[in-house]
């Protein structure tokens, strides 16, 4: 099970005791999203927790300091840093790399660089020479063609979109899902991850069943912070409520 | 206009990648390049489709009302003296503003493209009002996004666009935010036709809307060669995300004796002021925070050019020094409206304040014989209130 | 266009004595008798001189934007189902009607007789809009009078006119006093230049006003030829005291096969409904009191179209059967403007309301090649805010 | 002494009484004016006052009652109509001039019908047959050849404008005033009426001197009227006030 989570949300500390208790609660890949507000992908439940993290400046480096307390308190865990190429091209790209890899990240995914963005291509070569993965997404839109050539560029695992459209905002139809991974399957042997949609234990399972090697939950965890911001207890009851996403995967 | 190649002609769209120079390309969510693909590829053929330029043609002439004329204003220039102070007069457009060119070209695109709703984004409303229009003259639905600060104070152009059977969705924020909410719309529906309202965002969309607004530069060529024998010696105009100012100018891209001037809001600087990065779907010069998370700049009169960002194609040209940057103040906007209103009967919006400010400031003491050309690209229907409110009074 | 002499001719202007017919005349004053005749004087030699008419149709083509276009109104006609409906879009031109004809060839007029001062008055306001742009172009004071009931419903005009510099003075009533106050102003500065906005009042101004306005029908002569390769069947158009629908018709008097329907508002229709009498200047049909001491009619959502008399050549014109009357109620200016909002992406104000809608009831089972042109003389913003009171809610 | 009276202000009884009083005070001529709403030559006193008699549905036919009752009174005064085309017009002309006639006055004053209007002609014909006067006026923009047009046309007397503009707008500039008399004493041997911005009896002596041989008060008496509708004395009060204007005159 990947778990996306938005760095520093609410805060620092509380963020880093989410993370664990997930970890804890068997997450295998971390997804940590970098704040931004060009969060176009993002549905509102996101973009809120981004908006909550810009008024406090968490910035592109708070979120790598995450990352790599993160890592010291877990030499297995996946961590992906995910976001929007504004922050990271403003890093600049090498200096992100060469951070990245200090924080001992696996890699990133990155919602707005298609691999015709030049950015893109010089941030993949970076990653590359530091043996770390940029992740690729794919979309029940992306064509034959297309996904050919992504193919190519794939690295880590392959997140495959289970709608086109943002986070959160529609249901999931699960012949779609199965289509989307027997596609991409074709192209490539590296592990599937489904993404979006995913709001509850029993739609993990349902997605899970289509095929595909890993699920993806974003809104819902996030959705669960902003709901118990209050709860002293919240990164405990964060670690039991994905516990119950990952009993049904197993 | 010679016909021959020009070596290493600027007057190009972007390139394969969709750059120009280093600036554009296509910063978007893999769920949206099937549609990227698929609309470059229709307005490829589109634009090699002698029909479909023709109806084109043919609704720019009789529902725009197209060409709009240029007009020398005489009484400016004698009370400015130097050059000959001419307006390129898009306000004369149907919806008032240069926009429903580009709203046109792009709904009968969507049309060839059998698309069954539109979806836009607007600043001023003056795009939303042009684009719901053009969509209720095709009978195509369509849903529009602004945000709440710019609703506010555009009233007018809310209201008609409404009457047109228009949809309109209201979100926090500004054009910024607009954009944005409305780039989800279109993913969460890849089937709708994305019109969007400058030269701005991922490619192709720069290059669609710059073919459309090239028009403007068209007609001035051979206006001012008709009228004056002579082309202009500089052109100005002003630049939200740049549709109006790089339809002015694309025409003359080729000759570098023409001086093209943009002129920006000076609280929204982002070709004066701002810093490259990669945000809303494309590589330029933003007004942002250093690490790239943030918009900055402040709030303009002119609702139309208080945009954050700019055109890529204007970052780059700006870069090789093809044309000129300027700003002008929210003092400059509504002075010059009054100097525009009582000096040549014509109610200009703040938009093209900003570049009949700068023409002003570059007319004084130049030779008789040398010809600026401004865009007057809105009418000030949408800004009465605002200006009745803050300088009423100064007009009793 | 024959150029030959046509016998019995009733493109005409007024005879000897300023009637036409038994209609028109001068009613005025003996202290107005030295300026009707230096006006009419002076109007007959501007006419004849080249370089006058060169200025105006050079002022007409940059300031105004004219020609403006016609338009294939393709969806009402389908949704119609009958004869093709045509629009003349006069909303297109500077100002947003097509009053600016008229008070630009006033202005130059009055320029060339030497006047210093100009004064008005004005109905709908667009009048008022259009003379004070006109006259800051050319840097002339200008006075207009309107009656308060008028004022209130068209304020974005004051506030237009306002800015451009105009003084505007305000009397109680509508249009009937706002002319009776602004001749009396004429009266008290017979030194002043007294532009009148439609074909009303004493000889020599409908000639005046018929003369600058009937530029419309020449557009749309050749407009038609060059795109239908003929002439339309019928010509619609709404009239006030008659401007645009004289303008609209003229050209195409001595062609009696083109039918030409005037459009009043029902309430004031006195073309249709009036009776014979001898006020504000002229003979012609007024809605009146028996004893000719009081003016009668209600109130129309049209304030441009609310007079209670009628162009003295149109009262002819229709005693001899040259052209038809009809009328448009409130209900159906409404639902006219919701059509062509929604259907052609159009924002017509309330006065081309009532052509259309006459056009529409006209096109309707009609044969396919049959050709009915409608002019649209006023877009919508000075109507906004009504529209937005009565029928908002519909449009949600 | 000319004076203005609007026929049947405040009503037709006092209105009445107020005409013969002046009368008993002096007055040789009577202008009584028919009220209409097209009163476009006529300043704000005057203009309400044709609004108050509108209010009540005074109509010219009232006013040649008034007209009938005041020559009963008087074999004597001269009795003008004075008003507007319109409702001539609409009376329509032959009948007017019938009843005018009936009414033993001695003709009539039009301020909006030129003689180039057909409908002036018409009406002046048919004056003419009953030998009652149409009565024109001149004012200072009227031309001179106009002007020479004009005297083939006199009757009765002539009047003669003050200035031009309306009723009651302006201070009468006396070198004006004497040009114009001579002006048209050089075309007729009619008697000749200055009318226009008499407001006092000091007025109406200057203009007198300045060669007329008679003036015009209007205004002054309708403002009068209007300012003391409730005295029960107001009959008398004109009377007085119009005598001040004779003994100047004398
Ligand atoms: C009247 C007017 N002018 C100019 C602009 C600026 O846009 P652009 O830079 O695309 O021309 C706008 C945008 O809404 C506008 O409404
Ligand atoms: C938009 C519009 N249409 C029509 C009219 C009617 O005037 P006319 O009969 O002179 O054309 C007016 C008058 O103000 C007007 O404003």
């Amino acid at each position: 099970m990947i778990a996306y989570f938005v760095a520093c949300y609410p805060n620092f500390e509380q963020s880093l005791e989410i993370i664990k208790k997930s970890i804890d609660a068997g997450v295998s890949i971390c997804e940590i999203g970098f704040p931004t507000q060009e969060a176009s992908g993002e549905g509102i439940v996101i973009k809120n927790a981004h908006d909550h993290c810009l008024e406090r400046n968490i910035t592109l480096k708070d979120t790598l300091k995450l990352a790599r307390a993160v890592r010291d308190y877990n030499k297995d865990v996946g961590i992906i840093l995910m976001g929007y190429m504004s922050n990271i091209f403003r890093y600049p790209i090498d200096n992100f790399v060469k951070d990245l890899a200090a924080a001992d990240s696996d890699g990133c995914l990155i919602v707005d660089a298609p691999h015709e963005l030049k950015e893109e291509q010089q941030l993949r070569n970076a990653l590359n020479k530091e043996n770390l993965s940029l992740i690729k997404l794919v979309a029940p839109t992306t064509t034959e063609v297309r996904l050919k050539k992504l193919s190519k560029l794939f690295s880590g695992w392959v997140y495959s979109l289970n709608f086109s459209g943002i986070t959160g905002s529609k249901p999931v139809d699960l012949d779609e899902v199965k289509k989307m991974i027997k596609r991409i399957k074709n192209h490539t042997d590296l592990p599937i991850c489904s993404g979006f949609g995913i709001k509850s234990p029993e739609d993990a399972k349902k997605i899970a069943n289509a095929g595909c090697d890993g699920i993806i939950v974003g809104s819902s965890i996030v959705d669960f912070i902003t709901k118990n911001l209050d709860d002293t207890k919240l990164p405990e009851n964060i670690g039991k409520n994905i516990e119950n996403f990952v009993k049904e995967l197993r | 206009m010679s016909k021959e190649k020009i070596k290493n002609s600027i007057k190009t769209g972007s390139d394969r990648d969709g750059y120009f120079g280093e600036y554009g390309g296509i910063a978007a969510g893999e769920n949206l390049m099937a549609n990227l693909e698929e609309l470059k590829k229709a307005f490829e053929d589109a634009i090699k489709d002698k029909k479909f330029l023709d109806e084109f043609a043919y609704y720019c002439k009789h529902w725009i009302g197209r060409p709009s004329p240029i007009y020398f204003a005489e009484r400016l220039t004698k009370k400015i003296g130097g050059a000959k102070i001419y307006f390129k007069q898009e306000h004369l457009n149907h919806t008032g503003s240069h926009k429903p060119t580009n709203t046109l070209f792009q709904v009968l695109l969507a049309k060839r493209m059998g698309k069954k709703k539109i979806i836009c984004e607007s600043g001023a409303g003056q795009h939303w009002s042009a684009a719901a229009a053009t969509a209720a003259k095709f009978g195509i639905p369509i849903l529009g996004v602004m945000g709440k600060i710019d609703c506010a104070r555009v009233n007018q152009n809310l209201i008609k666009a409404k009457h047109y059977g228009g949809k309109l969705k209201v979100v926090e924020g500004s054009l910024r935010e607009a954009i944005t909410a409305a780039i989800k719309e279109w993913s969460n529906n890849p089937d709708y036709y994305y019109l969007i309202g400058s030269t701005c965002s991922s490619s192709p969309f720069v290059d669609i809307v710059r073919y459309a607004q090239s028009i403007i530069g068209k007609e001035m060529r051979e206006q001012f060669m008709e009228l004056e024998g002579k082309l202009p010696n500089e052109i100005v105009a002003c630049a939200g995300a740049g549709s109006n100012f790089t339809g002015s100018i694309f025409e003359f891209l080729d000759e570098p004796e023409i001086k093209k001037v943009v002129v920006e809001a000076e609280e929204t600087a982002a070709l004066t002021n701002g810093t490259k990065g990669i945000q809303q779907g494309m590589v330029t010069k933003f007004l942002q925070s250093d690490d790239g998370s943030k918009s900055l700049g402040g709030s303009s009169l002119g609702a139309g050019i208080m945009y954050y960002g700019i055109s890529p194609q204007l970052a780059h040209l700006n870069d090789i020094g093809a044309i000129e940057a300027s700003t002008a103040s929210d003092k400059e906007l509504l002075e010059t409206y009054k100097l525009v209103a009582q000096n040549e009967g014509i109610g200009i919006s703040f938009e093209p304040a900003a570049a009949i400010t700068e023409a002003l400031k570059r007319a004084k003491g130049k030779a008789k014989d040398y010809i600026i050309c401004a865009t007057a690209c809105g009418r000030v229907e949408k800004d009465l209130d605002v200006i009745e409110k803050l300088i009423g009074k100064d007009f009793e």
